[in-house]
């Protein structure tokens, strides 16, 4: 049984929770990927879901990226980490509310889940996608509005900009890839029943 | 998925050994056009206008038998392309048994399963039973959350059902469910077909969901480790009032894990005239003859 | 034509006893997606647009062997729906022998088609012979006037032929070709093919034609007197530079002439557990199971 | 209906002095995409599948402003070609007044509708007012025969209503309505619409009927002595509790009746840099030009 | 780009602004039906099938009239939406003056485009004119590398040049023209337009490309600094052997621009009856009325 | 007229380039993504076409990323850094060449470009989006290939893998909006001939 | 106004009972086809609804006609004489009913009325338009079953043929063209008026 | 072999040709359709070729009705009777070429023949099927042109009408049910030589 875990802020917190659940990971080594025991493999947030579908028995992801990439895996359980939302904002001097934002373009990591809830609400949007720092977007004109996570919105206040709608609330997800699920039943049972373990103490 | 030409001669070599397979069972097969008038209960198909009418190519071909089949029992099969939305589409081999008796039907058809699997030398299967009805009762007095159930079955995923405002034995229940594979459940009508079955590749799983909206009971899901997706699965319907039971494969699926075998033939040479005749009689004999003249 | 569900169960078991003679010929099947790219190769077929593109569905299948084979030697058949513009379409069977050896080909692509139909019980067809080279031949020195041969050939009209501004003689060797009918034609390839064959059905008959333009030699077409339409044909054609010889039957005209038959089946009672164990291991040897639990 | 290129030079031509007459009236045109989602509730056009959903081309503007427009009131026109399932479909040019106040609205409708035809030189011709809910009442009681009556209304077969089992009272009633044509129907509002109008061409006909199902109350058509079928014609209808009417015309029958005229223009000559300077100047004032240079 | 019913309401408005200047100019209107038969010299539109035919719906007007128009001079102008491939549209007013006199023509159709803009309030654009000829002319000698010139004009990529195997003379040569941009450029057919038409915002920019391929030397574009894409553009063509100038706007791109005005109309308030005979009156004298009843 | 620049391999050679021709930019401050004076903006290398084709007048990203993201900006010169390529990878020690990789999975950050790769020669592949460390995916047996910007090769070797096509050349590349290069024609063509001098006194 | 009479059975009575309305017709002389006076038309009874539908303003014409050609036109009066029935029928020794006949072929001179009566019973078939004589084809084995008028049966016994299903009842009708009935409404309203009068004496 | 006959005007000369040719064929008596042998058919000229190609091994019909019921028969000869043409007409006070009726009405008994013609020529027509007389349809205005048989043009000219073009030359035609020509190809070909005998004697 393989973990792929997401590289940045979620890592630390993911290996804590293992352990509190009796599972001690070996981690990779400095800048490799992979533990020695080909155990444990390290991915970008993005990508967790995806190794995660195609193959990788268990990983840990925010439920942001798997809604984005709409990988196809079991998520057992939510995560007592990992908290934030995904939000709309607007620069604090041009303040809008997303039913006005018609004709907007929109700045985002998340065009997929940004299209879908400018569709729910029946407002027409041009989505533009961007890989990084889309604060910098609107700063420039460039963006009318983003859609972006936020946590504790130290970053939308440096750059500006006013939180106007939330979007979805945002955890630390465990996930399953769908065949592993049956054929190792028994191991991924256990695993989740510790995990479930954690969490009820912690409730 | 796009195919290649070779690809094709053995999507069509696996249907035939399937077709074998279901005939000595009994079972007939049957083809469907290809265009199908569009309907709501028509599932899957690509959607086309011809003539300012709506049709659907290749849809989904159970949907097309609850429609049509409207009495008597029967025992049939169909091999086909099934489109949804696209214009490539999924190759399928799907098994009906409409009109069965209990418990017979239920063991019936997941036998016709593993023999049809084992006849491509695929061995390495697990079948997944699982049941409609077990969370139809487990969700008896909660039925306002069945929908949110279903979603958190769909990812396993737990979590939806905590949140839910129901009582935590309840919640312990569903965990129950949730989390049940083996052999024996406790559920009468699945551990009889697990035992009838008798084979170790079968196993009972309240986890098992299928993407069809009509099934009534007992679904199936069939899968290999060697491939990441199902083989394909099936399930209990009903077709007027009649209980039926059926189950597709996907050939594309069969494609990756399938390694074909020769069959032995009557070479004949000589001249054409007189190797020909030989060869018409032969053939007529039902011997397969390989002609080099 | 529409079909009834019980239509297409007896269209299935027709094709399937095809399958089974095309078999023992040692032809292997291939299957086709529903949908094709459009393209002005690809004969008939149900235009329609998708995604901005231009497809057909169900388009003939030997136009699509012409384009997609690209090498080698091959014994293949298909047996799908081909539509023609229209929602409802017919069901082909057809075989293609492409790369083979003369004469031997001529010889063994009618011997295929002369068991097919025997096998589904059709005995009183005939299968004329004729050639499109011979009215190529013919027609050397006047091929202005080709297309109008053609259509006086098309409905035998030779009034066309006499309004020709061509000479007497040219004329008087026409009027042979438009009535020959016979065993022994002069044509040495087409004598050759009657005289291998051997069969009294066959004919050599140079009125006949084929609706399709990739014919290159050797025509021929089926019929029935108890039919009012043929029941299939075929011919030679290229494949890139391989000869290639093919046929196709129309199965609703044979579902017309069918009666189908049934064949022995070991009957199992018993416990369901039991029986259904006994019969697996039973299919497993390829033995017809009929279980009455 | 198949047109020239000079046929759409002179719709075009009809539709902008439709155009000018609507104007002056207040209304403001709406343009509608050419293509539409399929829904029940939209009239007409023309199916077809596009990326796997269904659309429709080109209905009818009536329909779509019902389902669209919802709130407020409004004064709106479109000029536009409709679809019904072919390829080439008529083009219409229709008026909607929207939430507007009794009896006015029925005033102004039909009084936009003569300054539009009359602006086109036509002035033969004939507007039938009638009422969806005169046949309402006139059928209360008899609901089970609402379809029937309507049958016979459409061929004004009084047959079928004879045959009807309803009393002779009913029948009697029932034949008037079937009968009347003046200009003081008893049925107060639509005698006041007639009076207020106060145009002779404008009569009340209780046998008016209208294809589309959408109104509830006053219908109207118009027609000419010089064309076989109408050129228009509408009514009454709701946008969701707001009373709305319309009518529209078929420039296409337009077409048969209307003969053109020619506008002054003023004519510039000269060196091209200064003439054209000269025209931009005088068509920003307004001032139709025509440059010779 | 999807719509809301304000905005169709408003890109009417633009349209019939348009439609008043192209009037003053002595243009006429011409409508085209929303499907066309589909043919390689038909631009855009999005493709479908209709009774096993191949069509477009609202393809490229420009080369629907190269197709259709076959003889005699023109001032002709549409207002349409355009789809290329989608379901949602351009919505595109275009003006063609078809046989026109040289120079003339070069500076009419500007002319009218200029005062088209600035009738709905638009005044800071630009438009930039281009020609296919030079790059022709540059090109002469190394023909095989047109594509690549084409290619890296497209995207201003001088690199593209630099890498072809051909002179340094000519590579400066083709850098002057990248870079040309100004009011005098030495060509003398386009200088005299520039100098013809006199307004500051018309530059000569051999940068310039459009992206239809019927044009045959003068190409313009029109775009506003307040905008991040082209408003519009045109060029000159053939239509038969007639040489041919039009140009296109989008009316989505003006839409962002525009603002609208009001137009004073007469209010007439009063008894229905009266007050609409009145306002009849007046409409049939061409005065806008408003009814306050 | 503002500059987009990209944060990492390209910048410091964008930076001196500008430099040689003259043109002195005042850069953002430590963690900053715009400078003082509004001029300069640093963006992902992924978003600086993007930012290019909706309003900054001028940027400088490779030709892999203006390629991947299709964005309509003019290209008036290829700049003489940022060398690679864009290649196909196998491990070494199951080498085959794209020819035989019908229904092979392809890991990478390009799927447009492999896509359009693949099917140009006619191969059917499933190609995979993964944001980082595309070498990771065919370690661990979850793709079959890789298609990936190759410097050195340093990479693939460390990763056992084996190059088997070259996919495209890469460059950096200067972009100019489309309008801009209308409204500002004279700087900008100022700026393109000091930078083309540049380049003609490398050649 | 003018009228548009049926050649054959349906002449005589048509006159008659217009007589007896106080309708006194001016008829062709002779082989003549329109009356001196221009006023009367005779054409064949198919051709009956189409005049009518086309411009002139009144006609009498059997139901079965008016149906089979589709003509729109007003039919204010059913009148009574022309009564018939449209049947199905076959060959005595051969009896099926319409339910068993799928894939016969149907020989008639009403293709549309028999296709659309044998679509609204869902039985396929195949139907084949003849000019006359329909018992022909079936008595020469040609067709399978006929879709015919029947007005006594005779011709149907001489055949050998019988009745199995009526398909519909006919008779003749009044036929106003729809434009007339408005521009002449008076005129046709006092015709329509007479007629019915006779109607209802007969009654 | 059976024969199927026309009523009307083809039927006598078709006899007098097929004895010439030494057939002698027993014809139906009185009112009769089939002769008492069953070998003989009399039917509607419309209806022959349709008898022809379901079923009836031999059949002479004119050129007209073969090609307007686009029936798939052989036809191996042209007779030497039965000629005439299908021609346009209109009234001889509004004189028109077939170019110049855009949007006219032509009534005809051949529809498939008019609009074929029409069609090839480019101009727009709309067609109204008459089962008789359709020079009535033009003298009394509700037709602007007919397309219709011509022999010798008397009853054109009886009408007041002109022909303006020909759509094609008509002549008699020997038919030959398509399976029939090769179960029984001695007998027919045999009858082919006897009648092209006396075609050839003609000549």
């Amino acid at each position: 049984m393989r973990f792929v875990l997401p590289k940045g802020r979620l890592l630390k917190p993911s290996i804590e929770f293992l352990r509190k659940a009796g599972v001690e990971l070996e981690l990779p080594n400095g800048r490799e990927l992979v533990s020695a025991d080909g155990r444990v493999l390290l991915a970008r947030a993005f990508d967790v879901p995806v190794y995660v579908e195609h193959g990788v028995e268990v990983g840990i992801a925010g439920s942001d990226v798997v809604l984005e990439r709409g990988s196809d895996v079991f998520i057992p359980l939510e995560l007592p980490f990992g908290k934030c939302r995904i939000s709309v904002a607007v620069p604090g001097e041009r303040k809008r509310y997303p039913e006005d934002m018609d004709c907007f373009r929109i700045a985002t990591k998340y065009p997929r889940i940004a299209s879908s809830y400018f569709d729910s609400i029946g407002v027409d949007v041009e989505v533009m996608k961007l890989h990084g720092s889309v604060e910098l977007s609107v700063r420039t004109g460039i963006a009318d509005a983003i859609v972006d996570i936020v946590e504790t919105g130290q970053t939308l206040r440096e750059n500006g900009l006013v939180e106007v709608a939330k979007v979805m609330d945002v955890s630390a997800l465990l996930l399953v890839n769908r065949i592993a699920q049956k054929v190792l039943f028994d191991e991924i049972n256990e695993l989740v029943m510790k995990l479930r373990g954690v969490l009820d103490e912690g409730a | 998925m796009r195919y290649t030409l070779r690809d094709y001669l053995r999507l069509a070599e696996i249907g035939n050994r399937l077709r074998g397979v279901f005939d000595l069972w009994n079972y007939r097969e049957i083809v469907f056009p290809a265009v199908e008038e569009y309907s709501e209960s028509i599932r899957k198909g690509t959607k086309f206008a011809h003539n300012n009418e709506f049709y659907v190519i290749c849809p989904d071909a159970t949907s097309r038998i609850i429609r049509d089949f409207n009495n008597g029992e029967a025992r049939i099969y169909y091999i086909s392309e099934v489109l949804d939305g696209e214009i490539h589409g999924v190759w399928e081999a799907g098994v009906e048994l409409i009109g069965g008796r209990e418990p017979d039907m239920y063991v019936e058809v997941p036998s016709v399963l593993i023999t049809a699997l084992e006849s491509l030398g695929i061995e390495d299967f697990y079948i997944d039973v699982g049941s409609v009805k077990v969370w139809e009762e487990a969700t008896r007095g909660i039925e306002p959350f069945r929908e949110e159930v279903r979603r958190a079955l769909l990812t396993r995923n737990f979590g939806i059902i905590e949140s839910l405002p129901i009582s935590a034995g309840r919640k312990r229940a569903l965990w129950r469910l949730f989390n049940f594979r083996g052999k024996r459940s406790g559920v009468e009508k699945l551990d009889a077909i697990a035992e009838l079955l008798g084979d170790e590749r079968v196993f009972l799983d309240f986890g098992t969901v299928r993407p069809l909206p009509y099934y009534t009971d007992v679904i199936f899901e069939v899968y290999s480790p060697r491939l990441g997706k199902p083989l394909g699965g099936g399930g209990e319907y009903l077709v007027g009032n009649k209980k039926a039971i059926g189950f597709a494969l996907d050939l594309g699926a069969l494609l990756k894990l399938y390694r074909g075998r020769e069959r032995k033939r009557q070479v004949l040479t000589g001249e054409p005239g007189e190797v020909y005749r030989r060869a018409r009689e032969l053939v007529k004999m039902g011997i397969p003859v390989e002609v080099r003249p």
